[in-house]
Order: structure tokens, then C-alpha cells, then sequence
């Protein structure tokens, strides 16, 4: 009997320190696999496996530790945003979480496990505002600025090229209608007139009728507020098969390059401008981020890829800093590494942050999506890229100053 | 009793019933004959209300009651059996009686959470009614059985006792000697006749065999085609030439 | 008045052409298997994930490797209802209900298995719409989804009224108990229904493909609309399944144009409800549906 | 010993979603088990409850309808109570007809309460969800709260499964066994077949949308994702199937076995190497359907298959037990 007592023990504990042994640091890596926005997923998360494998070829964590990504599916429901949570906190005992990918998933898991537990977490693709309004014991960040920065940031852009009436649809989901709202507001508030303000469904067939009563009263242009893949495609071959809008601005959703694949770059050039809490191209951080991704054979401008690059990366800086995988300590510490005084550290300088940290030295991370420094409610401003389709038949991306 | 007047059903293109008119007087044995596809069973299926009548009017103790739905006539008095048995057969045997009672409190899902003694209380009454009546029937002895393990004759027996247990006025047989065998015959004929007598339920009875009607029912309304051919004593019937022709020779009528 | 038609009119009668094709489906199997297929548009599904991939090999039009998607989608359908359906022919046709339910799932996860989620086009580009009368815009590939439903239509038009197994199905449909005295071999009508519901969903599958793209989910989102056409046009009935799913397509299109003033009539973040109230009107007032079905 | 004390708090989680499903299970029980109706709307029902009450007892906001802050009792109620009606009303279409026009019918109910959901933007806040919606107990320390919550889950089930035990014994559960064995019997019998289904379908709506409410309030946010078919219909059918329909056992079993395989099956794919781990989750769904098929092949009655109990032997003399 007390053999078996023993062996018992011993067994539990080997088999508790099989799944968290010393020389792994886990962090929660919990992203929408399933659901409905399954398809952007895959380029973020090949981000933050990214900035893990930077920072596992430079030495590692703290004392050349692992740093393992724990993925869980939140599936962009909350239910399984809160369940995907709890498996990562408390089986896995993930130090602290990036994701989750939807808004809702997000809102979810934060409220009900990671506030509660004290564990941090740094969304890389929620943006709704009400993320902002949460009492979050400082436990809740993002680096996917919120809907209200972008819509306002698309709205001017708008009106600085000479729009003045436009109408809108927007898709019947979190991100959309988010977006679609703010963008109307701002429109109107900067003198801009918008002629009709309509909801779609995802995924229908055709939307010639929605279009149709869209291009009455006169719009310029339409802004669409959609998935490419759920409804954005459709909506555009449809108006310039039916000659009904021919220039068209979008948010983040569209930015993907089968949108020009499936509607041709030629009949777009020009005509399509489509903004994205994005990057600047021409900015060394970015760079250093887009050869690392490429090599890899992922798009280094699917949206949110650098934006998943930049949280986890900021994660391993917080542990860096920490000193030790404390849930606690790291989430204290993470603001200090998004921003200054202290040295700038690029993607991809693992290294060189690791040095600077253990000689006590304050570290700034400056980020592939830009400078991401968080403000009071854990929130980024962002910047703003607008793309155009360039003369390649590619994407081309302008900086929103 | 039961006043039934120009009744028609159409199914389709097929008038299964035609311009029936009968009466049933309180306390009778009426019995039902006709050859196949006479209307009989379609005219006990409109009295029981599961066929609604295409036109005509069925009354009942003085009220219209044509088009009602079943179970407004089960709690107005009129039972009925079927020719196939129908029985719940997973179910026991004593439970297919206490399935019938009306008006158990029990049936309503609250009162078994905030009223157990009432509902308790009911269940032992009907438990013992129920078990009344497999004694009647002389089936006690199956009372743990699944239903659909009983023999046909002890289906019959069963639909029988489903009639005692409803407080029933007026008892539609169809065909209780179907596919039974002489003495269970004879024995269902009795308990027929006890219950009219103890009982004082009324009934109409659809049957094939002659000497039961003969010995049982008084008077006997013969159907053809949809339509009411003859009524009378037995003895009438017998010797009406019509009757003979509609049973194409009366072969079947000794 | 002319926007009505390019804007309206057109766009209901191809959505209509497409949830009619699935429907005939639908409704043979509900009329001769007596259950819901609820796998169905996930057949449908199926049917355009093989085009597409065929596509890619071949270079070919999608309607050119049409017939062999078609082909491979019935191979499945069948080894399905060999091990799936069958044993549950004698049984409650909610346990047929419930096991179609089940192969929804496993159908469309081995989709997203092995296609991915990512959105896939058949046939790229834009194709500008011939303009006729300087007014009636009618885009080539449109012209020809419509034609080609036409076609096939008339082809089961051709089968169930000309031909022995055509006439076993309608038999069937109508009483199966019937067709099974008359010495109908009821395992083969059972096999020919899934050919002709298989070839007709892949069909509807390809041109809801042509017609916007390819994805994962775009059957199962056809899947109700499809079902009110069923009833709609009356259970087991093929012909009341192509008006029925003519006329839910047209309604669904129809009901956001802006009959009064300039606002759409029915907002339409609604639209795919549309088809869903249709088919409550149906079964509250007329459950046998336009075609006398069954209920 | 951080460890295991995750495995608590990942109990406790596992059990508080596994009871919210078997308060799911049950009422479709109701439904399926004891009445023959076959629901695939829950989804629908559990939104109507997870948005009444919380819109019922949510602090005032910009974003959707609110500041009403009632007691959860209310709102508990309330949501069962709205939920009852449209019940009703769809009850009221469908029931008469086939069942597999209660599945459409159903299916669309659900759909369309999505629509509105995404779409009364002034109401629900759309898409975007009811965010801080209050939870029972959590100003409790930690896992005081969470244990606080799981009890109020665990007592809720085991006072439904109770009720449910008894309506199952009673004659009302005798009347729903007997509908189901053989409807024309049973009108035969002068039962209200229509009443009865009615009933059934109406009481199993009501516990989901009691379930709703407990998920909008144990998430904290709801939003129209929250009631997508995928694990809020489909996942509850398959633990009915499994655990055994028409036993009450058997729901409440079936629910929290599929809930911890559902759950704990991602903690194995989450080993897997990254591209197969997004793949894996594919896998789950095809494996809930196939556990579904292969239950209702091989397995029809579930692990507990449906036991009604038998009036007691009587006490007139003549009556001997069944050999």
C-alpha cells in the first residue's frame, strides 16, 4: 500500500514535470483556428511563432529557457475563447497570453480567466473599442490599435482625396460593423456626406440588389467594411460588373492579396485605396521583420501577421525583463519594454535586448507595426498604411501620416 | 344517444362514407356489419373525432360534437377499441390502464412538484381500478408484462380494459373477436354484456362474426358502400334479401 | 424601372436557378428516403471543392470538369449511404435525419481538412456583362448558369417523365409502400436518387462557385433556403422544389429593393431570413406546399 | 504544486461548462427523450436567454440596451419566461406537422435569432457583443468565486435532473412514454397529444434558455458568436446520443463526458506541432460527428439507455410476479 502511495506520487509528479519541464517557458498562443475568420489566422500565428523562434536561436529566455507557444483555439467565440483560456492558464500554466485573435473571443477570456487569474495578455487582432473600457488590473493589452483610430484614419483619408460623398456597407460581424460605424461618424463629422449607411450578411450568393440601392443618391465612392473572403470579393466584382461603384475604399479586412488574383489588377489599379493598421514599409524595424517572415514563405503584409510578431515578441521582452517567468512581474514589466526612455530594439534583435536586460539597462521596443507604445489602457495609437495596387499588379502601401 | 345524420367522407376522389345516418340508443348493443370497405371503421373514426367528416353532423347527448378532436370526446364518454390492438408496448400492462384515466392530476408536470399527495393519492386509486380491471379481464396475472410481449387475444383483452378504465359512456368496439379464438370468443362476448349491465355503458360493436352480433346485439345496422343499408333485430336482417346481396351471396351471413 | 431588372430581377432568377437545383435534391431525397438531408449542401460543397481542384490540374472551364466532379461526388454520396444511411431504412426517419446531420460535420471538417479555409476563386477575374438593348446588362457566365440550369432541368424534366426509373422514383415518392408492392427495386431507385440529388447539387454547387467563389461554408448556407424551396414547392415534388426554389431566390433579391420611397424594404442584413419566413407562411397555411406534397 | 492548483481551476472550469451543457442536455431531453421532438434550434433558445438576461441585468451603456440592473433571479426568470413564449409560438406552427419540419423550422428559428442579434444594433450592440455583463459571486476572492458559481451550476442541474426524475416517474412522464409508443393509442386514450408535445417543447426551451443566461454570465460578454450552431446544437445532441436519451443520467453523463472529451482533446492537439495543431482542430469536429454516427449504429441507447420505472407489485391477492 505504500509502495503503491509512493509510486502513485512519483508517477503525478513526473508526469507534472514532464509537461512543464524546467527549460520550457509556455506562453499561451491562443488564436481563432476554427470559425469564421479561420483563413486570416494562419499568417498570425506564423508570426508569433516567428518572434518565439528568434528569440529561442538567440538564447532563449531568462536562463536560456524555451520559450514554447501554446496554441488554443478560441474559434472567435467567446465560449471557446473562455475554455481555450482556462486550458492555457491552468493546464498548460502558460506565464502569459498572446491572442485571442476575434474581439468577442478576446472579451471573453480576459473577463472571466485572465483578469481573474493576474495572467497578461496582448491581443494582436482585437480591436473593439470596448476592450479599452474593461477594469482590467493592467492585465489586458493589444497591439491592434482600436477600430476608432483606423475609421477616423480612413475617414480622412477619404475626404483628402477629394470624396466627399460616399456611401457604406459594412458585413454583419464584430470587426465590420465596428469599424463601419466609427468610419461613418467621423466621415460626417469631417464635413463628408454619406449618402445611405446599409448592413449586409456575410456570405450571400450576390449583393447586385444591396449595390444597387447603394449607388443611389449620388456616392462617389462606396466604403466597404468587410471580410475579402466572406462578402468583400462578391461586393466589388459585383458593382464593376454592374457598373454601379468603381472606386471603392476599404478597412483592413479586404487587404489580401487574392483580392486582386480574383478581381484582376488592372480593372483595380487605381481604384481600390484600402487602409491597414499597418506598418511602415519603409521603416527599418518593418523591414528587418518582412525578410525574416518571407523567408518563411508568409506574406509579411497579411493583416495582423506583424502585429502577432510584435506582441509575442513584447511577451518575451517582459519575461527578459521580469527576471523570471512570475505571471505577475511580467505583466508589470511589459509596459516598460514597449516604450522609451531606453534603447530601441528591433524585430529580430533578441540578442542584443537580452544583453542590454541583464545589464540592467531600460530596452524600447519599436515593432514591425511601428513604435507600440501602450498608453494607460494598454491600448497602441497605431499607424496607417493605405494600399493601392501598384504598377507590379501588387499591393503598394502608402503611410498615413 | 348518439344521433348521426347524413354523414359523408371523402378521401380523395373515394367517398368512403355516404350520406350515413344511424342512431344509438342509451344502454344498447348496437352492432356494425357490412362487408369490407362497407365505411364502418371511417364512420367509428369520425365518432372518435380522429377523421374530421366532410359534411354531415354527429350528436351526442343532445350536442353537435362533429370535428372535435379525439380527446374532447373521450372526456364527452365515448371510448373506442381498434381492430388492430393499439398498445403502448414497452410499457406494462397495468400501466397501459393507468395511462387512461382522465383528469389525473399528475398530468400536469407542476403539480407532481409542488402537489406529490394529491398526485400520490390519485395514483393509488387508479392503480387499484386498473388493477380492478385486469382482474375483471382475467389477465392479473400479466400485470408486470411489456404490452407488446401479450398475444393478440390478450391485446384484445387489453383494449377492452382501456374502455373500463375511462369513464365511458358510449364503448366503440371494432371487431373485439378478430383473430381470437372460440373461448376468448366467448368469453369477451360475456364481459361485454356484464359491462352494459354493471356498468351501463352503451356500445357498438363492428364485427365479423354473425353468431356474436346474433347473441350480443340488438338492433344491428348493416352498412354497404358507404351508406346505411338496413336496421333491426337480427332476425330481420337475416332474412332481408338486400343484406344477402351486398354480402355477395351472404355466405357470410348464416 | 430597368435597374429593377439588372439589379433584381436577373440576380433572383440565378440565385433562384441555383437553390433550385439543390432543392430537386432536397426533395427526392425527403419524398423517396423520407428524411431531411441536412448533408446536403455539404454534397454541394464537395461537388465545387472537386471542380476546383480539377480546375487547377486541368486549366479547363469549370463546366468542362463539371461531370467528373459530379462523378466523384455521387462515388462518395453512395459509399455514404452504404454505411451511413442504409442501416437505418427500416428505422424512424429521425434517426436518418440524425445521422445526415452527423455527416454534415464530417463532410465539411474533411473539406477544411484538406482544402483549408482559405476562400478559393474557380474562375478569376471580372467578365464585363454584355449590354443588349443599351440597357439589359447580362454578363456571359450568367447567361450561361441560367442556360445550363435550364438544361439540366429539362434533363430531369426528361428522367422522371420518359424513363422507367424516373417513373419508379415518382412512384415512390408518392407511396413507398405502394412501389415496394409493385415489385419497384427500391434500392435502386434509392442509388439513382442519390446520382440525380448529387449531380444536380454539385451542378448548383459549380455555378454558386462560378458565380461568387469557393468556401467552406457555402453550402450549409444554402442549406435552408434550399429546404424552404422544398417545402415550399411541396415535399417529393421535383417540379414544385425548381418553382419553389425559383421563387425563394426571386423574394430573397426582390425584398430589398426599394419598393417604397428609396430605402431598401427590408434591410438586408435580413435577406437571409427571407427564405425562412416564406417557409413558416407555408407550413402554417398550406403545409402540403404549391405542388401538393407531402406533409 | 502551481501545477495543481491549475488543474483545480481547470476542473472547476471543465465542470462549470460541463453543467451549463447538461442544463442543455436536459431540457433537450425533454424534448428528444421524453417527447420525440427533434429541436436543432438550440442555439436560438440559448441566445434568447443569454441576452435577456443580460441586457436585464447589465450596467447602463452606450453600446446596447441596458442599465437596468436587476437581480439575477429576475433575470433568470425573465429569460426563461421570453424564451417560453417564442417557444410557443413555434410550437404552435410545427408541432402538428412532421418532425423533420420542427428540425427545419428549428434550424431557422436559430438562424434568424442570429440575424437579429447582428442586426438590432440598438438592442444588442450587433456583432460587437454585451461586454461587462456582472457574474454571481465574483467579488469573492479567487477560486472562491469560481467555486461559488460551479455550486450555483451543480445545484441548478441537480434540481432540474430531480424535478426532471420526478416528471419522468410521474404520470405526466407516463403520458409523454405513451405518446411516443403509439400516438393514436394514446388520442385513444383522450390525451391532448398537441398539449402534451407542447408542453415538453416548451419546458425543454425554457432550460435553454436558463443555460443561455448562466453562459452570458459565467463569459462575462456574449455575442452572436457565442450561439453558433457548431457547439451550442449540434455538440449538445451528440452528448444526448451519447449519454442516453430519454435518462436523465444519461444527459447529465453524456454532458459532461463530451464537454471534458471536446475540451481535453485540445490539450493533446495543443502538443502537436503547429501546422497539425490548426488542422487537429478540424479533426474534433469530423470525430464529434463520427462518435455521433457510431452511437447511433452501434449504440442507439447511449451509455445509459431509458429506464422507466414500474408501479410497485400490487396488494390484491392474485398477483405474483413476473417469472
Amino acid at each position: 500500500m505504500k509502495y503503491l502511495a509512493k509510486f502513485s506520487l512519483a508517477a503525478a509528479f513526473s508526469l507534472a514535470s514532464m509537461t512543464a519541464s524546467a527549460a520550457d517557458i509556455k506562453v499561451g498562443s491562443v488564436a481563432g483556428v476554427t470559425g469564421p475568420i479561420a483563413e486570416l489566422v494562419a499568417p498570425i500565428l506564423a508570426g508569433r511563432n516567428l518572434a518565439a523562434e528568434h528569440v529561442n536561436a538567440q538564447g532563449g529566455l531568462l536562463q536560456g529557457d524555451t520559450m514554447k507557444m501554446v496554441v488554443a483555439d478560441s474559434a472567435c467565440d467567446p465560449k471557446a475563447g473562455v475554455d481555450a483560456g482556462g486550458k492555457v492558464v491552468n493546464i498548460e500554466q502558460v506565464v502569459a497570453i498572446v491572442g485571442a485573435s476575434c474581439s468577442g473571443a478576446t472579451n471573453g477570456m480576459v473577463q472571466s480567466v485572465t483578469i481573474p487569474a493576474g495572467v497578461v495578455s496582448v491581443s494582436d487582432s482585437a480591436t473593439a473599442p470596448s476592450i479599452t473600457d474593461l477594469k482590467d488590473n493592467d492585465l489586458v493589452y493589444r497591439v491592434a490599435p482600436s477600430d476608432s483610430y483606423q475609421g477616423r484614419a480612413l475617414a480622412s483619408h477619404v475626404l483628402a482625396s477629394g470624396i466627399k460623398k460616399v456611401a457604406v456597407t459594412y458585413a454583419t460581424d464584430d470587426y465590420n460593423a465596428g469599424l463601419a460605424e466609427v468610419f461613418a461618424r467621423e466621415f460626417k463629422n469631417m464635413g463628408g456626406t454619406v449618402t445611405a449607411n446599409q448592413a449586409h450578411e456575410p456570405k450571400k450568393a450576390s449583393y447586385r440588389g444591396e449595390l444597387a440601392t447603394l449607388a443611389k443618391g449620388g456616392p462617389e465612392a462606396l466604403a466597404l467594411f468587410a471580410y475579402y473572403g466572406s462578402s468583400g470579393i462578391t461586393i466589388i466584382r459585383n458593382s464593376i460588373e454592374n457598373g454601379l461603384f468603381g472606386k471603392f475604399y476599404a478597412a483592413d479586412g479586404m487587404f489580401d492579396k487574392s483580392v486582386i488574383e480574383q478581381i484582376g489588377a488592372d480593372v483595380l489599379r487605381g481604384n481600390i485605396d484600402i487602409s491597414q493598421s499597418s506598418s511602415d514599409y519603409d521603416d527599418v524595424s518593418y523591414k528587418l521583420f518582412a525578410a525574416a517572415i518571407s523567408a518563411k514563405g508568409v506574406n509579411p503584409k497579411a493583416p495582423y501577421a506583424a502585429h502577432g510578431y510584435d506582441a509575442t515578441f513584447l511577451m518575451a521582452l517582459a519575461i527578459e525583463k521580469a527576471g523570471s517567468a512570475d505571471r505577475g512581474k511580467i505583466a508589470a514589466a511589459l509596459r516598460s519594454v514597449s516604450k522609451g526612455p531606453g534603447e530601441v530594439i528591433r524585430p529580430g534583435e533578441w540578442a542584443k535586448a537580452k544583453k542590454l536586460i541583464s545589464e540592467g539597462k531600460d530596452v524600447n521596443y519599436e515593432g514591425a507595426t511601428g513604435i507600440v507604445d501602450f498608453d494607460e489602457n494598454g491600448d497602441v495609437s497605431g499607424i496607417y498604411g493605405i494600399n493601392t495596387i501598384g504598377a507590379d499588379g501588387n499591393w503598394q502601401t502608402k503611410l498615413l501620416k | 344517444m348518439l344521433t348521426i345524420k347524413n354523414l359523408n367522407k371523402n378521401f380523395g376522389g373515394l367517398q368512403a362514407v355516404r350520406n350515413c345516418s344511424f342512431e344509438i340508443q342509451e344502454g344498447s348493443i348496437t352492432g356494425l356489419i357490412g362487408p369490407n370497405g362497407a365505411g364502418k371503421t371511417t364512420t367509428f373514426n369520425m365518432i372518435a373525432g380522429e377523421e374530421r367528416p366532410t359534411s354531415g353532423r354527429i350528436m351526442f347527448e343532445g350536442q353537435e360534437i362533429s370535428g372535435l378532436p379525439t380527446y374532447e370526446m373521450f372526456h364527452r364518454g365515448i371510448v373506442r377499441t381498434f381492430q388492430i390492438p393499439h398498445e403502448f408496448s414497452k410499457m406494462t400492462v397495468l400501466e397501459n390502464l393507468m395511462v387512461v384515466p382522465p383528469e389525473q392530476p399528475g398530468e400536469s408536470i407542476i403539480k407532481n412538484w409542488i402537489a406529490r399527495g394529491a398526485v400520490m393519492r390519485r395514483e393509488k386509486e387508479i392503480q387499484e381500478r386498473a388493477e380492478e380491471s385486469l382482474e375483471f379481464l382475467s389477465i392479473s396475472h400479466l400485470w408486470n408484462q411489456e404490452a407488446g410481449n401479450l398475444s393478440g387475444g390478450q391485446k384484445k383483452l387489453l383494449e377492452l380494459g382501456r374502455t373500463m378504465m375511462a369513464d365511458a359512456k358510449l364503448v366503440l368496439l371494432d371487431e373485439p373477436g378478430a383473430g381470437v379464438n372460440p373461448t376468448l370468443l366467448m368469453k369477451i362476448r360475456d364481459m361485454i354484456a356484464r359491462l352494459r349491465s354493471d356498468r351501463g355503458y352503451t356500445f357498438c360493436v363492428i364485427e365479423h362474426d354473425m353468431d356474436m352480433i346474433a347473441s350480443l346485439c340488438d338492433p344491428v345496422i348493416v352498412m354497404a358502400e358507404g351508406t346505411v343499408l338496413t336496421q333491426g333485430n337480427m332476425n330481420d336482417i337475416r332474412s332481408n334479401p338486400e343484406v344477402l346481396e351486398a354480402y355477395l351471396g351472404g355466405g357470410e351471413v348464416q | 424601372m430597368i435597374e429593377f431588372a439588372n439589379f433584381y430581377l436577373i440576380p433572383g432568377i440565378l440565385l433562384g436557378s441555383i437553390y433550385a437545383l439543390g432543392a430537386i435534391g432536397i426533395t427526392l431525397t425527403f419524398g423517396i428516403l423520407r428524411f431531411a438531408n441536412f448533408a446536403h449542401g455539404e454534397s454541394m460543397t464537395l461537388g465545387a471543392y472537386i471542380s476546383f481542384t480539377l480546375v487547377q490540374m486541368t486549366g479547363l472551364h469549370p463546366l468542362m470538369v463539371m461531370p467528373i466532379s459530379m462523378v466523384l461526388t455521387i462515388v462518395v454520396l453512395l459509399f455514404i449511404d452504404r454505411y451511413f444511411y442504409r442501416p437505418f431504412r427500416k428505422s424512424h426517419a429521425i434517426m436518418l435525419v440524425m445521422a445526415s446531420f452527423g455527416m454534415m460535420l464530417m463532410i465539411r471538417s474533411v473539406i477544411q481538412f484538406f482544402w483549408g479555409v482559405q476562400v478559393k476563386t474557380i474562375l478569376p477575374g471580372i467578365q464585363m456583362p454584355i449590354v443588349f438593348f443599351d440597357t439589359l446588362r447580362l454578363s456571359p457566365k450568367h447567361i450561361m448558369i441560367i442556360i445550363s440550369a435550364i438544361v439540366l432541368m429539362l434533363a430531369v424534366h426528361f428522367l422522371l417523365s420518359r424513363t422507367k426509373i424516373g417513373k419508379a422514383m415518382r412512384a415512390m415518392a408518392d407511396s413507398p409502400e405502394l412501389a415496394r408492392l409493385t415489385g419497384i427495386d427500391t434500392e435502386h431507385v434509392i442509388r439513382t436518387t442519390w446520382v440525380v440529388g448529387g449531380a444536380l447539387g454539385v451542378a448548383s454547387g459549380v455555378f454558386l462557385a462560378i458565380d461568387t467563389h469557393v468556401e467552406t461554408m457555402m453550402g450549409f448556407n444554402l442549406l435552408l433556403p434550399m429546404f424552404a424551396s422544398a417545402i415550399l414547392g411541396g415535399i417529393g415534388r421535383p417540379y414544385g422544389a425548381m418553382a419553389g426554389g425559383l421563387i425563394i431566390g426571386l423574394t430573397e433579391e426582390l425584398s430589398s429593393y426599394p419598393w417604397i420611397g428609396t430605402e431598401p424594404l427590408l434591410n438586408p442584413g435580413y435577406k437571409a431570413g427571407i427564405a425562412f419566413i416564406i417557409m413558416v407562411g407555408m407550413l402554417i397555411w398550406r403545409p402540403t406546399g404549391l405542388f401538393k406534397g407531402k406533409v | 504544486m502551481e501545477q495543481f492548483y491549475g488543474y483545480f481551476l481547470y476542473l472547476i472550469s471543465l465542470a462549470t461548462m460541463g453543467g451549463i451543457y447538461a442544463i442543455l442536455t436536459l431540457g433537450l431531453n425533454i424534448q428528444w427523450g421524453f417527447t420525440g421532438l427533434f429541436n436543432v434550434g438550440i442555439a436560438g433558445f440559448f441566445a434568447i436567454g443569454a441576452y435577456v438576461s443580460a441586457i436585464l441585468t447589465t450596467a447602463p451603456s452606450i453600446r446596447h440596451l441596458g442599465g437596468y440592473q436587476m437581480p439575477y433571479a429576475v433575470s433568470f426568470i425573465a429569460a426563461m419566461l421570453v424564451s417560453a413564449c417564442i417557444a410557443w409560438a413555434v410550437g404552435k406552427v410545427c408541432l402538428r406537422l412532421r418532425t423533420d419540419y420542427l428540425a427545419i423550422a428549428t434550424i431557422g428559428i436559430a438562424e434568424i435569432f442570429r440575424l437579429i442579434l447582428k442586426n438590432e444594433t440598438w438592442a444588442t450592440n450587433g456583432p460587437r457583443g454585451v461586454s461587462m455583463i456582472p457574474k454571481p459571486f465574483e467579488t469573492l476572492p479567487e477560486p472562491w468565486n469560481q467555486l461559488c458559481f460551479l455550486a450555483l451550476v451543480i445545484l441548478t442541474v441537480f434540481v432540474i435532473y430531480l424535478a426532471l426524475e420526478v416528471a419522468h416517474k410521474s404520470p405526466w412522464g407516463r403520458v409523454m412514454t405513451a405518446i411516443r409508443e403509439n400516438e393514436i393509442a394514446a388520442k385513444a386514450a383522450g390525451k391532448n397529444v398537441e398539449r402534451f408535445r407542447m408542453q415538453g417543447f416548451i419546458f425543454g426551451c425554457m432550460l435553454m434558455a436558463l443555460a443561455g443566461a448562466y453562459t452570458a454570465h459565467y463569459l462575462k460578454f456574449i455575442d452572436p458568436n457565442a450561439t453558433e450552431p457548431l457547439t451550442t446544437t449540434f455538440l449538445v445532441w451528440v452528448m444526448l446520443i451519447v449519454g442516453g436519451s430519454a435518462n436523465n443520467r444519461g444527459a447529465v453523463l453524456g454532458a459532461f463526458a463530451m464537454w471534458t472529451v471536446w475540451s481535453a482533446s485540445e490539450i493533446l492537439a495543443s502538443r502537436l506541432p503547429d501546422e497539425l495543431a490548426i488542422r487537429t482542430a478540424y479533426i474534433r469536429i469530423f470525430l464529434i460527428g463520427f462518435v455521433l454516427q457510431i452511437f447511433l449504429q452501434k449504440y442507439p441507447k447511449g451509455f445509459l439507455s431509458e429506464t422507466r420505472p414500474h408501479p410497485r407489485a400490487a396488494r390484491t391477492p392474485g398477483y405474483s410476479e413476473p417469472e
